[in-house]
């Protein structure tokens, strides 16, 4: 289909969600640091302040508490806000309202409310902006009841999974990659959705299941091009729903490969590749495990500013291949 | 606006609100027809008992947990309420049974939830600090202090984009006045010029901790210039007082003026929760204020004007009585949340077994 | 010895532990809600303050993020803070100053300084207190590099830990559990020491291993007496340190024992035993697992008021014993 | 205390201060001795060229990641720099080169960690957002907007019980003022009388987004009463303002009398960093500001009041050209840091194979 063809980057496919959500549904607006004139910090809402006006398009103070407290209340009295952290990192500012309020208040007035809000945090690192403006703090919220947590790793998932997540009555948390705004993919027009609580296999391959997120997925695709010219055949799957995680398609993939990875950026212990491992340790596919089951995640330090330092702090494309290699050769 | 001089009111020195000349009858009796008084002051009755009984109930066991009660504070919750439509959101807090009730809640439906039954506002899964009624308008206490500033902003973004009319009462305790939830609440609603009214509840304490040990302003109402909004300090166990500063921020609200802090001097006469101890109060300022009693207060100053007679007093005892206790019967015959239903309500679309629930 | 013997509540120790530290080094001082006249939400703090004085044992404001701030800048400057958060759910306020500052500062400036902090979260559900204040948060804070996490099951090691803490240069967190403050256990007197990153077997068994964090250990061991009777050995693991993790010490009992179960009280998605179940399953003690990684953890919901629905939410002993029960039954 | 009545000062009509009479010499003049205030104009001349030499290095792709300019700013760095004493500490901002430099940071190790390096501040660990120079009393630089606000209480606190006599300064910008930390942070300073200088530069834009659009009061410096301290707004691009008012708030925080909230009007000529597209001001804007340069300003006054003569001045220039030129050498020869340290000065008892450190 021609539609299909369209290529967009990942941070136009969001701002076409937003455009075509807020088309759809006067409830919708948007929330955030510097998101209008400025277009966002990462140009994602671009122009659409002109398009839909500063009521719809708001940019807010530095107060990421309120801002987020804000959106809570809203969707509680009617609307539909999509709030931009203009870097994950500052989620640690907003926690009490996502965690206390936004997750809990449905299930502690016992399902007399709904909390319909969605939250995009630009999250990773490769930029060089040092530890405060780099951090994958993903896993914590997927830690929490009450939210449902999503990482799209192409244009297409970006859009479809914020189209999904605006349409959701409950909170909605999307982390997306800094540095795969600029990347490019078939994105269909108009409106369709992707399923919030779906992981997606990329590349099918008999000898490891690699499970990755959000840019790590595009960095095992590479490495399972490099491993098949060895003759390895990497499965490539997609997490994407980090709550609640698709553990069928997970056990299913396992179940055919007998061998488990899991790559992420977050910091290693507790990340998101530790409740795959678990989730998975503790299934019917546990016996059918050839190996150990590996996870590459981000080092066991704040990322750091010096760019060479900062890409030993993340899985790159080189270990991902000698990592799958070791554990597919038995040597793990 | 009732702009009051008061700072820290004497409590024992006040004048008695009867002896009054009817010269200076507050507005609210020329606003408010006499249904709407004798309501306000069933209100208070009603929460006053209701609290006395959950005490009670507390000590039998029927309810578990901790509980923040708010006797002595009867005027401000019904005070403000008195100037609500039955739209208007408000938000509360950990000590919100007054506002839930004052707001138009059931009784019957709060006992539930306190003995954590099905028929209770949360289905008993809130409890005493999750108290909500979204039918009156109650977005729900709030277990986080300063917690609902920001939320009850956002219903307030709400209300104006879909223009329709609401305005928003945000209650918070003197405690919560320091929390940065606070500042950045006030500043956005004055930046966005939205219908919320901040009532800051100044008890003298947040928990054991003085206003004057936590606070770096005499009066809180006098942090409303740092976001260029109108603040007033208010007898806050006065109710006349309580309801006219409110009238009038509702006004200015509804008029697209933005919004307003109130700040209502008041007292808890009980302890801070169940577990406290008293330590950091003395018992003659409990019982200074307990001479400043706002149900007796107003009883006092009703008469003065002759706007309700002693009969009709007794007869709203009577009933409050009686619907207390009907209440706790139903409360009581209300079945127990099933464990097999642990995680039900956690997602409004619940995948596998649960399927969907109507209410 | 005496001094062995004698007996103290786990929040006597606690607070014998502040009195010792205060006592022998003028830079120790608390900071707190309510910890001076009132003596804390759990009276750990106690009388502390007609001892120490106002100064030393500080009342502040409600103002969860600057007071952590507060810390992280006494720290700095050639204090030894010891920050009480009155209840662990209100982390979320301070998330930003222990994340972002406290746990970075020092890497970021390339060792320049150090952070000297301790901060204690009463934590954990069981007291009816709902949804806002019950939750277990400390995975969170074991995911942050920069951090060391602890979490005390007996007396004796909340003792020792808090001072081990104290004395440590960089910022330790510790979890104590509301329902074990009233517990009771042997606490030598004076001065000692557990290290941070040791777990510690509780109970030698040779069927399976338990790994437990806090409360759970209490329950743990209660269920392998139970078990016992049926001729069913656990060996009980008190994981104690959560950052770092002791995995030689799990690793050895996995070893010994062939079978693995965590229990914890957090949610059990990215809960700690996660990351327990991850490190297991990725290390060398994986080829002698007999049988699935098992994890029970706090249930997929906030916490209920209801107390059946509460206790529902939270493993409980009947829940260890069956579980174990099957696992070494090979019914898992 | 130098109390302005500026609040937004036009700075196209605004009065040249080489024009004023001498009868208006500021108090610094009177209190800074010839070497102090050629260090001051040094100061401001040395942080200009290291930041018009940091764009360059950026450019040329010697420095990556991003960067925030404070060309324009200079006298507000400088001037609060000037009342402070090497032992006093200071916390900084995202924009917080100035301060840096103005607190007696090097040079070369500044550009070194810019470019990543092992000499640098943060031994390349940091850069530009995280700069930090503890032996000059400079906490560090902060990424988080609000950040550096309950530390510096913090540091104050710990001087006030260490008896050391110290006394902090605060940077943080407009944008910062409506963060929750800003209001906790001024109130717990001023409840416990802490000795600590806020310092609001107020540079028009957080970012993008006016003052106007998010601050709900004209004046921050006027959020003062609500913390109960003194609040001044002065020009700050103007040296003498800024340091008498700094001095001012120093002596009583040395006196023990607790914080003060000073607030800084300026402007930021570059962007707010390397993405910026200057959407939201007008060139004509930058223009007028550009006309009351700081640097300008001070020379202007210095040779009015014959406080220094111009071939000084361009002596300055030149040892300023000079120190730069040497320090980026410096950098540039320092080693970049080995990915095989990658967590090292994570914890300061490091297990495993790297063992203690030194500096
Ligand atoms: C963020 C947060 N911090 C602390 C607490 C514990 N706490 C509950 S109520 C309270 C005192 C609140 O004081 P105030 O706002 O004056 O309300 P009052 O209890 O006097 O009605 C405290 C410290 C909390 N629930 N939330
Ligand atoms: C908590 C937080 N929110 C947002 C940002 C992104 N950000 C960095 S600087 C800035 C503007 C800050 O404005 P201001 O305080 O006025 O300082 P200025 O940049 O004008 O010097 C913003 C929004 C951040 N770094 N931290
Ligand atoms: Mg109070
Ligand atoms: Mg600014």
């Amino acid at each position: 289909m021609d539609t299909m063809v369209r290529e967009l980057s990942y941070s136009q496919a969001i701002q076409e969600a937003m455009a075509i959500a807020m088309e759809r549904d006067p409830r919708v607006f948007l929330m955030g640091e510097d998101i209008g004139v400025y277009g966002g910090a990462f140009q994602v809402t671009g122009d659409l302040v002109h398009r839909f006006g500063e009521d719809r398009v708001m940019d807010m103070p530095i107060s990421e508490l309120a801002g987020a407290g804000v959106a809570v209340g809203a969707a509680l009295a009617g609307m539909r806000p999509v709030f931009e952290f203009q870097f994950s990192d500052f989620a640690t500012l907003g926690m009490e309202q996502i965690v206390n309020q936004a997750a809990k208040l449905r299930f502690m007035l016992g399902g007399a409310v709904s909390v319909p809000l969605v939250m995009r945090f630009p999250a990773g690192s490769g930029t060089g902006a040092a530890a405060q403006h780099s951090q994958s703090l993903e896993a914590w919220l997927a830690h929490v009841p009450g939210l449902k947590v999503v990482q799209p790793s192409t244009p297409h998932d970006a859009k479809g999974l914020l189209l999904a997540a605006i349409e959701d009555p409950d909170p909605v948390m999307i982390f997306e990659h800094k540095l795969l705004y600029k990347t490019k993919g078939p994105v269909p027009e108009g409106w369709y959705t992707v399923p919030l609580d779906r992981a997606e296999i990329r590349r099918e391959g008999r000898d490891l299941t690699v499970v990755a997120t959000s840019i790590m997925v595009i960095k095992a695709l590479e490495a399972a091009a490099t491993l098949a010219q060895e003759g390895i055949e990497l499965e490539v799957v997609d997490l994407r729903s980090l709550r609640p995680i698709d553990t069928e398609t997970l056990i299913a993939s396992v179940s055919r490969t007998h061998r488990l990875m899991c790559v992420y950026e977050g910091v290693k212990t507790l990340g998101i590749g530790s409740e795959v491992s678990a989730a998975i340790a503790e299934s019917e596919a546990f016996d059918l495990l050839d190996a150990p089951i590996v996870r590459l995640g981000g080092a066991e330090c704040p990322l750091p500013y010096n760019p060479e330092l900062e890409k030993a702090a993340v899985p790159q494309v080189a270990d991902i291949v000698e990592t799958a290699r070791r554990l597919v050769q038995g040597r793990i | 606006m009732a702009r009051s001089s008061l700072t820290t009111p004497e409590p024992d020195t006040a004048t008695a609100a009867g002896r009054l000349p009817a010269a200076n009858l507050p507005e609210v009796y020329r606003r408010l027809g006499a249904a709407e008084i004798r309501d306000a002051l069933r209100k208070m009755r009603l929460i006053r008992r209701f609290e006395e009984s959950a005490e009670e109930a507390y000590v039998r066991g029927l309810i578990h947990g901790t509980m923040h009660l708010s006797i002595g504070q009867e005027a401000s919750a019904v005070g403000v309420c008195s100037a609500l439509s039955p739209t208007d959101y408000m938000t509360s807090t950990h000590r919100g049974h007054g506002h839930c009730l004052g707001k138009g809640a059931d009784v019957g439906r709060m006992f539930a939830e306190f003995f954590g039954r099905e028929d209770g506002y949360c289905r008993g899964r809130g409890g005493s600090m999750h108290i909500a009624d979204p039918s009156t308008g109650n977005l729900g206490a709030n277990g986080i202090v300063g917690g609902g500033l920001p939320i009850a902003v956002g219903a307030a973004l709400a209300a104006k984009r879909l223009g329709n009319g609401r305005i928003v009462v945000c209650f918070f305790g003197d405690g919560a006045n320091n929390e940065g939830a606070f500042h950045e609440s006030l500043n956005m609603a004055s930046v966005w010029k939205l219908p919320v009214v901040f009532v800051c509840e100044n008890n003298k304490y947040g928990m054991s901790t003085s206003v004057a040990r936590s606070t770096s302003v005499k009066n809180i109402a006098d942090r409303a210039v740092a976001y260029s909004m109108p603040g007033v300090t208010v007898d806050g166990n006065r109710f006349a007082d309580v309801a006219d500063a409110t009238h009038a921020a509702v006004e200015r609200a509804r008029r697209g003026e933005g919004p307003s802090l109130i700040e209502c001097l008041t007292y808890r006469i009980r302890g801070h929760s169940k577990s406290d101890r008293n330590r950091y109060r003395t018992k003659e300022e409990i019982e200074s204020w307990q001479k400043r009693d706002p149900i007796q207060l107003f009883e006092a100053e009703l008469l003065e004007f002759g706007l309700m007679d002693t009969p009709e007093m007794v007869a709203i005892q009577t009933s409050v009585e009686e619907e207390i206790t009907a209440a706790i019967e139903f409360a009581k015959a209300s079945p127990a949340p099933s464990p097999a239903d642990l995680t039900r309500y956690v997602y409004t679309t619940e995948r596998g077994s649960h399927g969907h629930h109507g209410a």
